[in-house]
């Protein structure tokens, strides 16, 4: 598979995630677009990874482990992807309880 | 304590050993399993019966002498005894010819219970005088309108001993030895 | 064509499409269950680049952890009705405008890319596999996987900071 | 090992393995409502259902007819095709997890080797977690599109206690996981075979015994079963998330919970309980053909299955439903930590072993 | 040493002076430190031919090539005397004003004076813009604490003013800095680095260094901040600032302007020359108009430091002689003017000339020595500033640099008529005719203000008659700035079209 | 090394502490001893003498930049502790968590500032981001903190979804996150490239350059001051480290790429920070806005990218640490943070109006103080390049204009009469805050006190 058909495919999931982010007003979907722009991330690096790893087979070395480190950065984005999700929902949650919404264009308590 | 059977209990705090709930838990578990392997109550109701105690009230049934006449003159003792309220008569005057069917010049044109009503108190068997009426072993009565629970004199005779012994003695049970 | 281009292109389709509706869909929760069907699509294509780890933590942690949380809370905040008013449309638009004119740009400038031509190992390498990506992680990763406890910790701590109610 | 080395008589095989298990399940889980009723009236001191057919064998039938020509409500105010997607996936999560689990020896059938195992993938417990984690959907989306309060509220309790228990569950299998240096299913069950007592002893549970304690504890609570089963406590919650449903939607939701019993019974056996491991006797010495092998091994894993579904059915009527703030303390007070001094302790040992 | 000393004292006694706590005793205290510093810029300047002793060099930023480095040249030591001079001037003259936290108010003081006699001193880049702010800094304060009721938004238009001005020199001496051979912020570096940047890069500099000395002074379009700030700012502050602190101006000019960039001086002189001739007459024209005594002072120094910078960008030895002499005379004698506005303000609480009127019938000795000085101020012959003005007009109509040297001169001699016009329309309207109201009961100055004034004026006449003494100091310093360029003429053709 | 394991430990004690410890009093004695302890940790890092010796595989480069700049930080923070921790009791209920946090947000700051690797550098953002949202949203019933925590964090997390974007992309054109190996050839291609320009976005947007810098009024608005001391000044330094680290050692030799991008952000930064301050009525806001503005100055560093500016980076950080944690040292004890709650300060609290000043003069860069030296180096760096000298006398234009705000606050503490709110400050304050300013002082005439510490 052409490396460019996954960049294509990323890139666009990553721009509809950054549409999402602009256009919707909802914080609790915003975020979940920020979500998918990480996955869209996360798939272009694996992509790239068993690029460079068929790159560096092609090139001549056997049992190479070239291109294990895109799938370790992956790993440790959904690490960070799951620790923020946490504190994220804990802030959406503590806005809901005093405000009884979560659109964003309600935030203009400090634009004065 | 009134009744001695009160039992204090007992407040102290858990040891270490019993708020792990383990041996608690497991001890429960082998109760609930005792009880897997013990003998069933359960009757299958309609193949077994349970027998009854002697007493025991169930549908009254209006009961004919000997010869097979309906006993009850509609002296409406038993309507009035009937806390429940739950019987209605009507009498009506023996014609001539009618005698093998009543036996007294007067009897019930008709007889009705309210069995929605009933409370199976036994009290009318109490009051009646010509012990036309008495509480059968019969029970779990079943239909599909209320109007089907308001039994009809038809409903409560008892069979005719002449015509249909074996049924009469069914319907009698136990009850016919005593009466 | 391929079992794994069929494979490919309908992973891919249903990927884009769903993510389209993440975006798009007025109800919260629809645009919950839409993103899941994108992750489990992006899943899809971790396995037919043969990274099962990352297939299955993906839907792990993605779709079982994390997308169970954005549904809890907005099964909590009961945002069933759709709550955005359709007033700025015309910010709608410009947003839309301009994602748009990000993608073009970026895929006019990514088609000359000089790594164009080269080829994605499908379906096999040992790389994906759990065996490979443990051992460097533990090897030359153990670092920054150990570093990674802190963000936990303080993820942790913070949760309780924010969450708890006092 | 590559998940995508397909040819057409593999894909045969596995389509019908693949029918046959969900067949199995169904069965299963068809007669785990008639034993839970039966289980229940035993311990109850009654006998349970005993009429339609032989000691009430048919009840099932009689039931899941009756499901079936049940009127089909779907309340106005529900978001309709969510409403229709919950018992949905809650079917098809409750079924997945069997595909990787080996169901026996390999059977031999012209010649050709044929697998019990629907998929033998390298990351299969970390399948299952992820296929367990899919569980919740099925409550949560049913729960909130019915657009009922109870329901709602079930499926945010079923929800939180699955995801808090899936950690223990998890972390519980991490010393395991040490043991066995696989998370291949059929790796792990090749370890518990042999060894003394016709391998026996060489089941994790005797290793692991409270690893399995709390993967117990937490497939109880994963399954919503009592002393968990919050989600449809009926007296709290009238129904729970399924209040809402009637008819086969129902049934798919009831059918579900019992094929998780069934395949949590499964996985237990096969993480610790030696799978298809008869014990006592070295099977592999017999002199038989090796297909009656792989049959009575199924055999064998069937009935490991079944005793612990018993005792789930026997937990059930012994044990009263946990109050909401306890089991979120047992959940993350007790259990995780006691998970994490598991591992941590195998660890140790294992690294005192090895040196 | 003694030049270490020169900054030394004002510095720790203005430290020291916070401390005070009684009024007196701070201006006790700020009179005597001034005085003792007088006496080593005295003896600074008088101690001829031992050079060695003005000089002071010490390690300081050695990454950035940049030296304490301090030495007292012919320039250096008259203006370090103009600054020794005018703080005992200053402090006698306005030894009767009250001020509220005095100590504050002359320790104060006593910094700006360090900061200036640093800036005088410098002969390292990075020093002389570290005092260029250290001066400006404690003036600020003084003029937002002790000034006038608008003084906040005023001296903050001075301050911005000031400090754009010298951040912009800040970024030209660090372009130069990069460009001398050595990366060095020593002066000797700074003058060499002609032969290392295009013409293009000069006028560049050029503008970026001259808009904060022009800021300084100020010449025409930069000069806005300064008649509100003199009028706002207490008067001695405003000594200070018209006295001493417009020479920084010009100062540099001379030190760190012309000979760094003759190229471009000799380029744009003209230019600027023509700035300064319009500020003079447009602060001639309006000092006719004026009613306020302080505003009019102001007026009027704009249009002698116009002049000064239009000397100087004549590049004419002998003119280069006057702008050096004048630098001293006028800062003696606007001190004696603020003097004696303060001492009028002070008594008749007000500074309106309309509401003035008579005071010499009643205060007689004032009235004198205020003539004197304001004649000074005008350039009659025999005064000090004559002297000054003369040598600058002949070095203004002599300057080779210009074609326009005729019309200079006609225009800045017109200025010295309308100077004289407002000068003495306003000792007319003040000191003579009747008395009005607030002045019927006017009482003449005390001894302290006689002495100070006094001092103004015997240095005004000595000047005036022997001023030879003082070109002495400085005889050498005007041909090499005045040959910094004439002798440059290899580099001019690459900036003149 | 040193630092950064003892402050993760030290974090995890503060977050027992909170059990274990219901003083609050005994949580702050032992935050300061823990920094204390750091400070001397990572002076004997740079002095050789290593605690653990961990290998890094090559992720991580403690060299004597990163040390002297941690050190700088360690030394921030301890101040800021001794400053202004007590205040932290006012924001909410969690007082040892909030130590806590700052500790891991120090191991962040640590990780940024010698990462080599991309993942690092990935890491170590997010370590800091994270407890920082945290702490922006720290007063929960405060709708402003609640909302600043949430604007944060949105754009937080969308701009790390740029940074992982160009990562992956700088990924797929070089096979490595290893900075030192990313470029190799002056040519770079157009995954590279945009890639870069990606990277620089998301950091540009970290560091709150503009056009990017929207969240920050808001969000150094809301959040808690005590906590808005923090984040304007040690975090957001920190991250500047990481910035000119990443462009230095990643993309140095894409230099004439980038570096007219650098330059209009810088000038945009400027511009907008400075301007906008102007118009500010209060001290709080018109302080993010001089942050924005100070970042600004910071990012000349980055645009100059030469050794001056490494060196005049780490002298400016502590310049504008040091003066932005005194100046909020002081806020947090007022309840009004408007320009007119500072009138007659001066009066009545003249020590700390007297500290207050030489702070303002410092970020306002007078010389004098280290404020003048480190916008100095700026500058000094910035000619260096040779180019587009226009960028610095915009730069320098932009510093006067700065005064303008900066000295509204002394204008109200000295001249603007008024009664100041009451507040309570005790002795060892005030002598923390003369001491904190006569640093500010000696290093403004000896900056080669700090700076004799570096050497490559």
């Amino acid at each position: 598979m052409p490396v460019n058909y996954y960049i294509f495919l990323s890139i666009a999931l990553f721009c509809i995630g950054i549409v999402g982010v602009l256009t919707r007003r909802n914080a609790i979907i915003i975020f979940m677009c920020i979500e998918l722009m990480f996955n869209a991330v996360n798939l272009l690096l694996v992509a790239f990874s068993k690029m460079h790893h068929k790159a560096a087979i092609d090139a001549g070395s056997v049992a190479t482990n070239v291109g294990s480190d895109g799938q370790i950065f992956v790993f440790f984005i959904m690490v960070v992807a799951a620790a923020e999700v946490s504190v994220g929902l804990a802030i959406i949650v503590m806005m809901y309880r005093n405000v009884h919404s979560v659109d964003v264009n309600f935030l203009n308590r400090l634009k004065h | 304590m009134l009744t001695q059977r009160g039992k204090l209990v007992d407040r102290k705090p858990l040891s270490a050993w019993e708020n792990l709930y383990l041996p608690g838990i497991i001890k429960g578990m082998f109760i609930t399993l005792s009880h897997f392997f013990k003998k069933k109550a359960t009757i299958k109701f309609p193949e077994e019966k349970r027998t009854f105690s002697k007493v025991f009230r169930g549908v009254q049934i209006l009961n004919r002498d000997e010869e097979g006449r309906e006993r009850c003159t509609a002296c409406g003792l038993c309507a009035v005894a009937c806390p429940a309220e739950a019987i209605t008569m009507e009498g009506a005057e023996r014609q001539p010819g009618e005698e093998h069917l009543y036996r007294e010049e007067k009897y019930a044109a008709k007889y009705e219970i309210n069995m929605l009503r009933c409370i199976f108190c036994g009290y009318c068997e109490e009051a009646c005088p010509k012990d036309a009426i008495y509480l059968s072993q019969t029970f779990a009565q079943a239909n599909y309108h209320r109007k089907g629970f308001i039994y009809k004199k038809e409903d409560l005779l008892i069979p005719n001993p002449k015509e249909d012994p074996e049924a009469y003695q069914r319907a009698v049970g136990e009850r016919a030895g005593g009466k | 064509m391929s079992i794994t281009q069929i494979l490919f292109w309908f992973l891919s389709v249903l990927a884009l499409f769903s993510a389209l509706m993440v975006v798009t869909s007025k109800n919260p929760v629809h645009s919950v269950l839409w993103l899941i069907l994108t992750f489990f699509s992006i899943s899809g294509h971790y396995i037919l680049l043969n990274a099962q780890f990352l297939a299955v933590v993906n839907v792990i942690v993605y779709a079982g952890a994390i997308m169970v949380l954005f549904l809890f809370v907005i099964m909590l905040m009961n945002l069933n009705k759709s709550v955005e008013p359709q007033k700025n449309r015309w910010i709608k638009i410009a947003g839309g405008i301009a994602g748009g004119c990000l993608l073009l740009v970026l895929v006019a400038a990514l088609r000359n890319s000089e790594i164009r031509q080269q080829v994605v190992q499908v379906k096999e390498g040992e790389i994906g596999l759990i065996r490979n990506l443990g051992r460097e992680l533990f090897t030359t990763y153990v670092v920054p996987f150990e570093i990674s406890s802190i963000l936990f910790l303080s993820a942790m701590v913070g949760a309780v900071v924010i969450g708890k109610k006092d | 090992m590559y998940l995508l080395a397909i040819d057409g008589y593999f894909i045969l095989e596995k389509f019908l393995l693949v029918g046959l298990i969900i067949t199995l399940s169904m069965v299963v889980a068809m007669y785990a409502t008639y034993a839970e009723r039966k289980v229940a009236a035993f311990l109850q001191d009654r006998i349970g259902p005993n009429r339609a057919g032989p000691f009430g064998l048919l009840q099932p039938l009689a039931d899941g007819g009756k499901l079936f020509f049940k009127e089909e409500i779907i309340p106005l105010a529900s978001s309709k095709a969510l409403f229709i997607l919950g018992p949905l996936l809650a079917m098809i999560t409750a079924l997945m997890t069997s595909a990787v689990i080996p169901w026996s020896r390999p059977l031999y059938i012209f010649d050709r080797e044929v697998s019990l195992q629907i998929a033998d993938i390298n990351i299969g417990i970390l399948y299952i977690f992820g296929v367990v984690s899919l569980g919740v959907y099925g409550i949560m989306i049913g729960g909130w599109a019915s657009n009922n309060k109870f329901s709602l509220l079930a499926a945010i309790r079923g929800a939180s206690q699955m995801i808090s228990y899936e950690l223990a569950m998890g972390l519980s299998l991490i010393a395991l996981l040490m043991l066995t240096g696989s998370l291949q299913m059929s790796v792990i069950v090749e370890n518990q075979q042999g060894g003394r007592l016709g391998g026996l002893l060489s089941w994790h549970v005797f290793y692991q015994p409270l690893g399995f304690f709390i993967f117990f504890i937490c497939a109880l609570a994963e399954c919503n079963r009592t002393p968990f089963d919050l989600p449809e406590a009926e007296n709290e919650l009238n129904f729970g998330y399924h209040q809402e449903y009637s008819s086969m939607k129902l049934g798919f939701y009831l059918f579900a919970e019992y094929i998780n019993m069934f395949i949590s019974g499964v996985v237990m056996s096969t993480l610790f309980f030696g799978g298809y491991d008869i014990p006592f006797v070295n099977e592999a010495t017999w002199n038989i053909h090796p297909n009656w092998l792989a049959i009575l091994g199924f055999m064998m894993l069937l009935t490991k299955a079944f005793f612990f579904v018993f005792v789930f059915m026997w937990i059930r009527w012994t044990i009263p439903r946990f109050r909401y703030d306890q089991l979120m303390i047992l959940g993350w007070k007790k259990l995780i930590p006691l998970a994490l001094i598991n591992m941590v302790v195998t660890a140790l040992v294992i690294l005192i072993w090895k040196k | 040493m003694i030049a270490v000393l020169l900054i030394l004292i004002p510095l720790l006694a203005g430290l020291i002076s916070f401390f005070l706590k009684s009024e007196r005793a701070a201006r006790s205290w700020a009179l005597f430190s001034s005085l003792a510093a007088l006496a080593v810029a005295i003896i600074a300047v008088t101690a001829n031919g031992n050079e060695s002793n003005l000089a002071f060099r010490a390690d300081w930023m050695g990454a950035l090539n940049s030296s304490f480095s301090i030495r007292m040249d012919g320039l250096g030591k008259l203006l370090c005397l103009l600054n020794a001079v005018a703080f005992p001037i200053i402090f006698l003259g306005t030894w009767h004003t009250q001020y509220t936290k005095a100590a504050n108010f002359f320790g104060l003081m006593l910094l700006t004076q360090a900061g200036m006699m640093g800036v005088f001193l410098a002969m390292d880049a990075l020093l002389f813009y570290f005092f260029w702010e250290l001066a400006l800094i404690p003036a600020y304060f003084l003029c937002s604490q002790w000034g006038g009721p608008k003084r906040i938004q005023v001296t903050f238009k001075f301050f911005i003013y000031t400090f754009i001005g010298s951040l912009l020199m800040l970024v030209g001496l660090l372009y130069i800095y990069y460009h001398t051979p050595d990366r060095s912020f020593d002066i000797k570096s700074f003058y060499a680095i002609q032969h290392h940047i295009t013409g293009n890069e000069q006028t560049w500099l050029f503008w970026l260094l001259f808009v904060a000395f022009a800021i300084k002074m100020p010449i025409f379009p930069f000069h806005t901040w300064q008649p509100d700030t003199y009028e706002q700012a207490p008067t001695s502050t405003t000594m200070v600032l018209s006295g001493v602190m417009v020479k920084m101006g010009v100062f540099g000019l001379l030190r760190w302007l012309i000979p760094v960039l003759p190229a471009a001086s000799w380029a744009w002189g003209d230019t600027v020359s023509w700035m300064a001739v319009i500020g003079m007459l447009y602060a001639s024209l309006i000092a006719i108009r004026q009613d306020d005594l302080k505003r009019l002072v102001a007026y009027s120094s704009i249009a002698h430091i116009g002049l000064m910078c239009v000397t100087v960008f004549s590049v004419n030895e002998i003119g280069m002689q006057g702008v050096i002499i004048q630098m001293f005379n006028h800062g003696v004698n606007i001190i004696g003017l603020w003097i004696v506005v303060e001492l009028i303000e002070r008594q008749f609480g007000t500074r309106k000339i309309s509401e003035l009127g008579g005071i010499a019938q009643k205060a007689p000795a004032m009235a004198i020595l205020f003539v004197v000085i304001a004649l000074a101020n005008i350039a009659l012959p025999l005064t000090n500033a004559f002297v000054g003005e003369f040598l600058m007009f002949t070095g203004i109509f002599n300057s080779a640099v210009t074609k326009y040297n005729v019309w200079f001169t006609v225009l800045a001699g017109l200025c010295i008529i309308l100077a004289a016009v407002y000068t003495l329309n306003m000792i007319r309207k003040v000191f003579y005719g009747n008395t009005v109201e607030r002045t019927a009961n006017a009482i003449d100055i005390g001894l302290m203000e006689k002495l100070a004034l006094g001092i103004i004026v015997v240095l005004i006449f000595w000047i005036g008659i022997y001023s030879q003494p003082f070109f002495a100091i400085s005889d050498t310093v005007s041909a090499d700035i005045t040959n910094s360029i004439l002798n440059k003429q290899e580099v001019l053709p690459v900036i003149k079209k | 090394m040193n630092a950064l394991l003892l402050s993760a430990i030290l974090g995890v004690m503060m977050m027992f502490s909170s059990v274990l410890i219901s003083q609050k009093s005994a949580a702050r004695t032992i935050a300061i001893a823990g920094m204390l302890l750091l400070l001397i940790a990572n002076i004997m890092d740079m002095q050789g003498i290593h605690f653990f010796r961990i290998n890094t595989e090559g992720m991580m480069h403690f060299d004597r930049f990163a040390l002297l700049f941690n050190s700088i930080a360690i030394f921030s923070i301890l101040l800021y502790f001794i400053l202004s921790s007590k205040d932290m009791e006012k924001v909410g209920g969690y007082y040892s968590e909030y130590f806590s946090l700052i500790f891991f947000i120090l191991c962040g700051i640590i990780l940024v500032t010698s990462f080599k690797s991309l993942l690092i550098l990935f890491l170590g953002i997010e370590i800091i981001s994270i407890p920082l949202y945290i702490l922006t949203g720290a007063e929960k019933k405060n709708l402003r903190s609640n909302e600043a925590s949430l604007k944060y964090f949105l754009l937080g997390a969308f701009s790390t979804g740029l940074m992982l974007m160009g990562i992956a992309l700088i990924y797929g054109a070089t096979a490595t996150f290893n900075t030192t190996q990313l470029t190799v050839s002056e040519k770079p291609g157009v995954l590279m490239i945009t890639g870069m320009i990606l990277l620089l976005f998301s950091m540009s947007f970290k560091v709150s350059a503009a056009p990017f810098h929207f969240w920050t009024p808001d969000v150094y608005d809301g959040a808690p001051t005590v906590f808005t001391a923090f984040m304007a000044t040690i975090v957001k330094v920190g991250v500047f480290i990481g910035f000119i680290r990443l462009f230095d050692e990643s993309f140095g030799m894409l230099k004439p790429q980038w570096q007219i991008w650098v330059a209009l952000i810088t000038a945009a930064t400027l511009f907008i920070g400075n301007i906008t301050a102007v118009f500010q009525q209060s001290v709080k806001r018109m302080l993010a806005y001089s942050s924005i503005a100070q970042a600004g100055f910071m990012l000349l560093a980055v645009y100059a990218m030469n050794s001056e500016a490494k060196e005049g980076l780490l002298l400016y950080s502590a310049a504008y640490c040091l003066a932005t944690i005194g100046i909020f040292s002081v806020l947090i004890k007022m309840t009004d943070y408007t320009f007119d709650a500072f009138n007659g300060l001066a009066k009545k609290e003249p020590i700390v109006a007297a500290t207050l000043a030489i702070f303002l003069l410092s970020l306002a860069g007078i010389p004098l103080t280290v404020g003048f030296m480190a916008k100095f180096y700026m500058l000094e760096a910035a000619i260096a390049t040779g180019k587009h000298l226009w960028l610095v006398i915009f730069a320098v234009l932009m510093a006067a204009v700065s005064v303008y705000y900066y000295f509204r606050v002394i204008q109200a503490m000295y001249f603007k009469d008024g009664q100041p709110n009451p507040m309570q400050i005790s002795p060892s304050f005030k002598w923390t805050l003369v001491v904190l300013a006569g640093l500010i002082v000696l290093l403004g005439i000896f900056p080669n006190l700090l700076l004799n510490w570096f050497y490559f």
